[in-house]
């Protein structure tokens, strides 16, 4: 339907605390990573980094880009575009991962 | 023009059946189903043509249950396509036990074949009727593809990569092999024949001149690349002991395991610093560009060949690790 | 020719010249391929920020408005969507590389630690934080546009491209001291070599990766910093208020998402 | 602006002379033009010239094959040709010929908009597509490149020394256009919708144009970036693909097909909007079991990015892996089977017209099947290692995109002739080349399937000679239908100044497009139509028509 006509782009305005907030806990989560790669973890390094990488740039999409506020259409467009990434990035493992098996 | 000419290749390898079948099948279901579906085309075409009574369409209420049908009917046949595909896949893919080792080098624009007793040859193969073959192959280049239409095989051949494929010949006789990946100007030139013998015949072919099995050539080049100054057979070695070390579980420098397989030993030879086996100094100079595909087949005939007997004290490498699966077909 | 003709082809030729007026994006000049590139991207950007002030219009209640839109409502929705959708070709776009970059990763992991300690994790973090403020920045250039306060906008905007170019300013750093130590990919940089531990085959694809990365990236930035001039240009202009700020808003997404992938490229590269 | 009422946006025909043609005159104000219509003709020239410049190729492909030895072409020749011929065909003709050329002038219009969301975007896109084209034109006229479409490395990046690097900027720089437009059709169908124009009132086309749009978007940037490290490792000399240097080639591989899979079905869903129109306009019904329909371009969308690795069985992937890749492709033909059916039983109890696009589409049916079927025999693993890079292949491919395709874009191209010129084509002539073409077609390509399951291979220049016969069957095809192809542009040419004049609904369709006048004026409609009626609702439309009339 047309949802669209007739309004005048009547935006949530973001009040600036948020702004403030949510730059310092980027901030804070970019200490984390530099530290977590210090201290030796086994295996564990690089999951957390990825996570931690994953955390901020949640952030960023949800409340700088603005994603929290924003239509049903720019979430599934969102979403959508990583659940493509995930597609090319789990079916190209599937090879990768499953090569080295012995076949009986 | 021929008079002559065949519409169906010849089926000369124990898996040909199965790929026929596998066709033939597939060509009665969907024939009948787009027969079906250009019949009904036609007849309504014909049938409801435009005319001046029925100018204007009847409007029928699509039955929920014909959608539903014909989604899922079609699924349920493709599944089992899919299905009959893989189990031959498979039966492509898994190497029989007993398998007699071939291994094939590719390069623009020829085939190189090398038989475990030592013969060399370009372009033709010759092979026992009713034996399983394995061929190991690589390229010196780029991407070619070994196909034998009557065998219904083919297989990708990879730069710096081994890989394997297997077949069964059933009929004696002389057929193509294709190179399938275009792989530059005399792509169409990288042809030649198989040769089916009879095992009597094989063996008489194979006693005609050569310079000594593989393993025996591979021996030489041991020499030759002075491998064996490291690789010596005793424990106190600058290099692992390599006797009884293919198809063992090898423990790497950094924590991890890897299988000594033939494209495990072909890096530790052209890129030794890759995966360094635990417990030694990365001190193994590289042999890539110096050591070609061809020797390389042969120092790993020789480096497979090493009986693993002698020494008790099993390198730190070889410790652990399954029963040889040397023979199992491994996934490449 | 007939009068109309000729009345037509005047307006043609006047159109014309708006036309070449309006697509000149303010980009850094380059190489072909990044010439290319800017131009897809700033002129793509110039129409999702929809800058024609109309002429051929019957029926316009605000300047900005073009003829094709009913209001600007649909105009500021249509050219928010047209940039996420944007965005997500570029997740795809980067994605593709950060696959690969992946699966080698895990075929040469020691290779990629090693390589990592050809970068200075110091830089790294610092740069990182430049980066993110430069968001914060871009933010409040935002906030200040919905408010209709120009002033604030312009100098947002200008603290966004001084901290972007901070930011580039220390990435050309890093890369002539790369480039001074012989890590630039090139014909000399072969396999033979591979004996040298620091330029193993396997490193040598980690610094292929880490420049193909930061490069990408910064040719992103590049972009990004043409717009912002150009957005600054505008804001100056008084073009923006709570009614009209869908350029500042697009132009937003876009320098987030440039951050976004640093913040996956920072650990990546640098913290292996 | 008022909104008009469901009689009269239907049925008004003013006697407007003004129309987008002569609206504005003068090189310029096509070359600059932002109407979508224009753009629509530009780039329907251009991709037709590029079909020709294509077919070319492929004519001489085909010379060459009449004898087995290669006498006609030099090896180098020969594959710099097939070269040539795919990526033209693929990444200059068939990628933009639907939804770039009808697609952009119907779109718009079928939705009742005033023009694309981004005019001068879409305007951008013909500039990058045109970019592109010179890049390959300039490879044409230097020497040529002997890849193959695939670019395959390692041959690509260091055994190839034609012009790889060109070939790909040109390819990479086409491929924005294509991202481009995908990015305008989805945000004009998302906001641009006449008012009433719900999702389910949309036409078919509009459907399937939008789930292509969504696999231009999504799949178009990773072939961007692969070409872009392809090209780079070529002129660094990096390893990044290179085996030699450390890199995998199957990853190149796999980059590519993510791709070029999903691409294929950016060259049949729009084949299907088309026919999906057709159908419904020639048998004066809605589409049988229109929301499966519609759901079902959806699917083949998301499916298609799942199924990439069918291309690569035999190519050195895990075995585990493949199954799952041939499982997916199972899946992935279930939609077009749903449209398929559903389309025959469209015809069931209809009006059916015999006229030209009805038989385009019935050749599209026929020849989509036999391609989509054999898509079927590639995807089971166990036949594929046999026939994979064979003829079989080949025939497949160009069942699907010559047999489904480029009848699909004929049968557009005729449908909406009227539309764009104004006037009609002579239909005794595009009879006759129907025929030509669909009798062509199967003769050049049937025995392809038949040599490719004897043993030859693709990609051959010369071939050994007990495949001889099939090929001279199918040489002589391919001159039918060069012959075929050749026709339209005479007549169509023709019928610009002395086709009759067309009116605005001259096959008494039902749809947006048909409520404007032909050709439509410069912002598309006279009034902006308010939509009542679901798509396809020929019952109510003809009535009414009667009563017009009537009254
Ligand atoms: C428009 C282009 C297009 C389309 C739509 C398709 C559609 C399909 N393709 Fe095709 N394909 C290509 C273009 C296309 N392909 C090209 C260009 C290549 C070669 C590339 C190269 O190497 O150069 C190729 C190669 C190719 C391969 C690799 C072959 C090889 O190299 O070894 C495979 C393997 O699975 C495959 C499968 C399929 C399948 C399963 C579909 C399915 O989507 C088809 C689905 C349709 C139907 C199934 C028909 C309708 C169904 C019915 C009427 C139901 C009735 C039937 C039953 C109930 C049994 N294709
Ligand atoms: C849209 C895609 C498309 C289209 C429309 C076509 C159309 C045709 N193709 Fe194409 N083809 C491909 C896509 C396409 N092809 C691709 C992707 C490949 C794989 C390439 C590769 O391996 O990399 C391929 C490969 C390919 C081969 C295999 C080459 C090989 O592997 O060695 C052959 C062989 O017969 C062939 C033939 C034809 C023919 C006869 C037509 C006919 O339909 C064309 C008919 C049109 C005409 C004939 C034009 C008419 C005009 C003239 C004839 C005037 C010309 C002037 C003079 C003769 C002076 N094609
Ligand atoms: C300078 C001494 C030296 C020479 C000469 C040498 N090697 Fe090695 N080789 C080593 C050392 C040390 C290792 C263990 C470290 C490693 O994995 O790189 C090794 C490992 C190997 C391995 C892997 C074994 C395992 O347990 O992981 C193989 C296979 C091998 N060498 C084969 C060869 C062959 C074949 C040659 C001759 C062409 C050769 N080597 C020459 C020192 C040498
Ligand atoms: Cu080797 Cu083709
Ligand atoms: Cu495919």
């Amino acid at each position: 339907m047309n949802d669209h006509h007739g309004h005048a782009p009547t935006h949530h305005v973001t009040p600036l605390p948020v702004y403030f907030a949510i730059f310092f806990a980027l901030m804070i989560l970019t200490g984390i990573t530099v530290w977590i790669s210090r201290v030796d973890l086994g295996v564990m390094n690089f999951p957390v980094a990825m996570a931690v990488a994953i955390v901020k740039a949640t952030l960023v999409i949800l409340f700088f880009m603005h994603l929290i506020h924003s239509t049903r259409l720019t979430w599934v467009v969102v979403l959508g575009s990583f659940l493509w990434l995930g597609v090319l990035f789990v079916l190209i493992f599937s090879d990768y991962l499953t090569r080295a098996w012995v076949m009986y | 023009m021929r008079s002559d000419f065949p519409l169906f290749p010849e089926q000369a390898s124990t898996v040909a059946p199965y790929v026929d079948a596998l066709y033939l099948f597939l060509v009665g279901i969907t024939g009948l189903v787009s027969l079906l579906i250009w019949i009904a085309v036609f007849y309504f075409a014909i049938k409801y043509r435009r005319r001046p009574e029925n100018e204007l369409a009847e409007e029928i209420e699509p039955p929920q249950m014909l959608e539903i049908a014909w989604t899922v009917i079609p699924a349920i046949i493709f599944v089992g396509i899919f299905v009959a595909g893989a189990w031959v896949y498979f039966h492509i893919n898994r190497v029989p036990d007993d398998a007699l080792d071939i291994y094939a080098t590719g390069r623009q624009w020829m085939w190189k074949f090398q038989h475990p007793s030592g013969q060399r040859e370009i372009n033709t193969l010759h092979v026992p009727v009713n034996r399983p073959i394995r061929i190991t192959m690589a390229s010196e280049d780029v991407i070619h593809s070994l196909w034998f239409p009557v065998f219904r095989v083919k297989a990708d051949v990879l730069p710096n990569r081994y890989r394997t494929m297997w077949f069964e010949a059933t009929k004696t006789g002389r057929f193509h092999i294709f190179c399938a990946e275009y792989c530059g100007t005399q792509h169409s030139g990288m042809i030649g024949w198989v040769e089916v013998m009879e095992p009597t015949a094989y063996q008489r072919w194979l006693a005609g001149g050569a310079e000594g099995s593989l393993a025996s050539q591979g021996e030489k080049l041991f020499q030759k690349y002075a491998c064996h100054t490291c690789h010596t057979n005793e424990a106190t070695g600058r290099g692992p002991i390599l006797a009884g070390l293919y198809g063992k579980q090898i423990q790497l420098t950094n924590n991890s395991r890897v299988l000594a397989d033939d494209n495990y030993l072909r890096e530790s030879i052209l890129n030794p610093q890759a995966k360094i086996a635990a417990g030694f100094q990365p001190i193994m100079p590289t042999f890539q560009g110096q050591v070609n595909e061809e020797e390389l087949i042969k120092l790993l005939a020789y480096i497979r060949s090493m009986p693993a007997a002698a020494p008790v004290v099993a390198p730190p490498t070889a410790s652990a690790g399954p029963a040889a699966t040397q023979n199992k077909g491994t996934v490449q | 020719m007939s009068e109309r003709q000729g009345v037509e082809m005047q307006n043609a030729e006047c159109k014309m010249q708006k036309e070449i007026l309006h697509s000149a994006s303010p980009d850094v000049a380059g190489p072909f391929l990044h010439f290319a590139f800017c131009i897809c991207f700033s002129a793509a950007g110039a129409e999702m920020t929809a800058i024609e002030p109309t002429h051929e219009d019957h029926h316009a209640p605000h300047p900005f408005l073009q003829h094709h839109f009913e209001d600007l409502g649909q105009q500021h929705e249509a050219s928010t969507l047209g940039m996420w959708m944007f965005l997500a070709t570029e997740i795809l776009f980067f994605g593709g590389v950060l696959c690969a970059y992946f699966v080698y990763r895990g075929m040469y992991h020691d290779a990629w630690k090693a390589g990592s300690h050809h970068q200075n994790w110091m830089i790294g973090t610092g740069n990182t934080a430049v980066l993110i403020g430069s968001s914060l920045t871009m933010a409040l250039a935002v906030w200040a546009a919905q408010l209709g306060r120009r002033k604030l906008t312009v100098i947002m905007l200008t603290l966004t491209l001084i901290l972007g170019s901070v930011f580039l300013g220390v990435k050309m750093y890093e890369y002539s001291e790369h480039i001074h130590e012989g890590l630039f990919p090139g014909k000399h940089f072969t396999f033979v070599e591979h004996n040298n531990p620091a330029l193993t085959p396997g490193v040598q694809l980690y610094m292929t990766f880490y420049f193909a990365l930061t490069g990408l990236h910064a040719l992103h930035m590049v972009i990004g910093a043409g717009l912002l001039i150009w957005m600054i240009w505008r804001a100056w202009a008084g073009h923006f208020g709570p009614e009209y700020y869908g350029p500042v808003e697009v132009m937003g997404l876009y320098w987030h998402f440039v951050d976004i992938v640093w913040i996956f490229l920072f650990p990546l590269l640098y913290l292996v | 602006m008022t909104p008009s009422t469901l009689h009269d946006v239907r049925f008004i025909e003013p006697e407007k002379t003004r129309n987008y043609l002569n609206e504005d005159y003068g090189v310029f104000s096509w070359l600059l033009t932002k109407d979508h219509k224009r753009i629509g003709i530009l780039y329907l020239l251009s991709v037709t010239l590029l079909f020709f410049v294509g077919g070319f190729f492929a004519f001489m492909l085909r010379l060459e094959l009449l004898t087995p030895e290669g006498d006609l072409l030099t090896s180098d020749t020969y594959n710099k040709f097939f070269t040539l011929h795919g990526i033209v065909m693929i990444f200059f003709f068939l990628i933009p010929a639907i939804p770039a050329a009808l697609g952009n002038f119907i779109l718009p219009l079928m939705l009742g908009a005033k023009d694309l969301a981004f005019p001068k975007i879409n305007l951008l896109s013909w500039y990058i597509y045109m970019t592109g084209a010179i890049f390959g034109i300039y490879v044409i006229v230097t020497g040529g490149v002997d890849t193959g479409w695939t670019f395959y490395t390692p041959f690509s990046t260091q055994y190839s020394n034609t012009h790889v690097f060109a070939t790909t900027l040109g390819a990479f720089i086409t491929g924005f256009s294509s991202i481009l437009t995908g990015l305008n059709f989805i945000v004009t169908i998302h906001r641009m919708r006449a008012p009433g124009l719900t999702w389910f009132r949309l036409p078919l086309f509009v459907w399937s144009m939008y789930a292509t749009s969504l696999v231009m978007l999504l799949a178009t940037p990773v072939l961007a970036i692969t070409l872009f490290l392809l090209m780079l490792e070529r002129t660094l000399g990096v390893g990044i693909f290179d085996p030699a240097l450390g890199g995998d080639p199957v990853l190149y591989q796999h980059l590519f097909w993510f791709y070029s899979h999903p691409a294929v079905y950016i060259m049949i869903l729009p084949a299907m909007a088309v026919i999906s129109e057709c159908v419904a306009a020639f048998t004066r019904k809605k589409i049988f079991g229109y929301k499966f329909v519609a759901f079902a371009s959806l699917a083949i969308a998301f499916l298609g990015f799942l199924v990439w690795a069918h291309h690569m069985f035999v190519a050195g992937i895990s075995v585990y892996s493949a199954m799952i890749f041939s499982f997916l492709t199972m899946l992935v033909a279930v939609p077009s089977a749903i449209k398929v059916f559903n389309w025959t039983a469209t015809m069931y109890r209809a009006s059916v017209s015999w006229q030209t696009p009805m038989l385009y589409v019935m050749g599209f049916i026929g020849l989509f099947t036999i391609g989509g079927v054999t898509g079927l025999f590639l995807g089971a693993m166990g036949v594929d290692v046999h026939v994979h890079d064979s003829y079989f292949v080949v025939a497949h491919f160009h069942y699907i995109m010559v047999g489904g395709t480029v009848m699909g874009y004929l049968a557009g191209i005729h449908y909406w002739w009227p539309k764009i010129t104004g006037r009609m084509y002579p239909e005794w002539w595009a009879r006759l080349s129907a025929l030509l073409i669909f009798v062509g077609f199967n003769l050049t390509f049937f025995p392809q399937f038949l040599v490719g399951y004897v043993g030859m291979p693709r990609r051959y220049h010369a071939y050994a000679p007990e495949f001889q016969v099939l090929n001279v069957l199918s040489t002589a095809g391919a001159t039918v239908l060069a012959a075929g192809y050749i026709l339209p542009m005479f007549y169509l040419f023709w019928s610009l100044w002395y086709g009759r004049k067309a009116g605005s609904n001259p096959w008494g369709a039902v749809g947006l497009e048909w409520a404007t006048s032909s050709p439509p004026p410069k912002e598309n409609f006279h009034v902006t139509p308010v939509v009542t009626w679901d798509a396809y609702d020929y019952p109510a439309f003809l009535k009414a028509m009667r009563e017009t009339q009537n009254v």
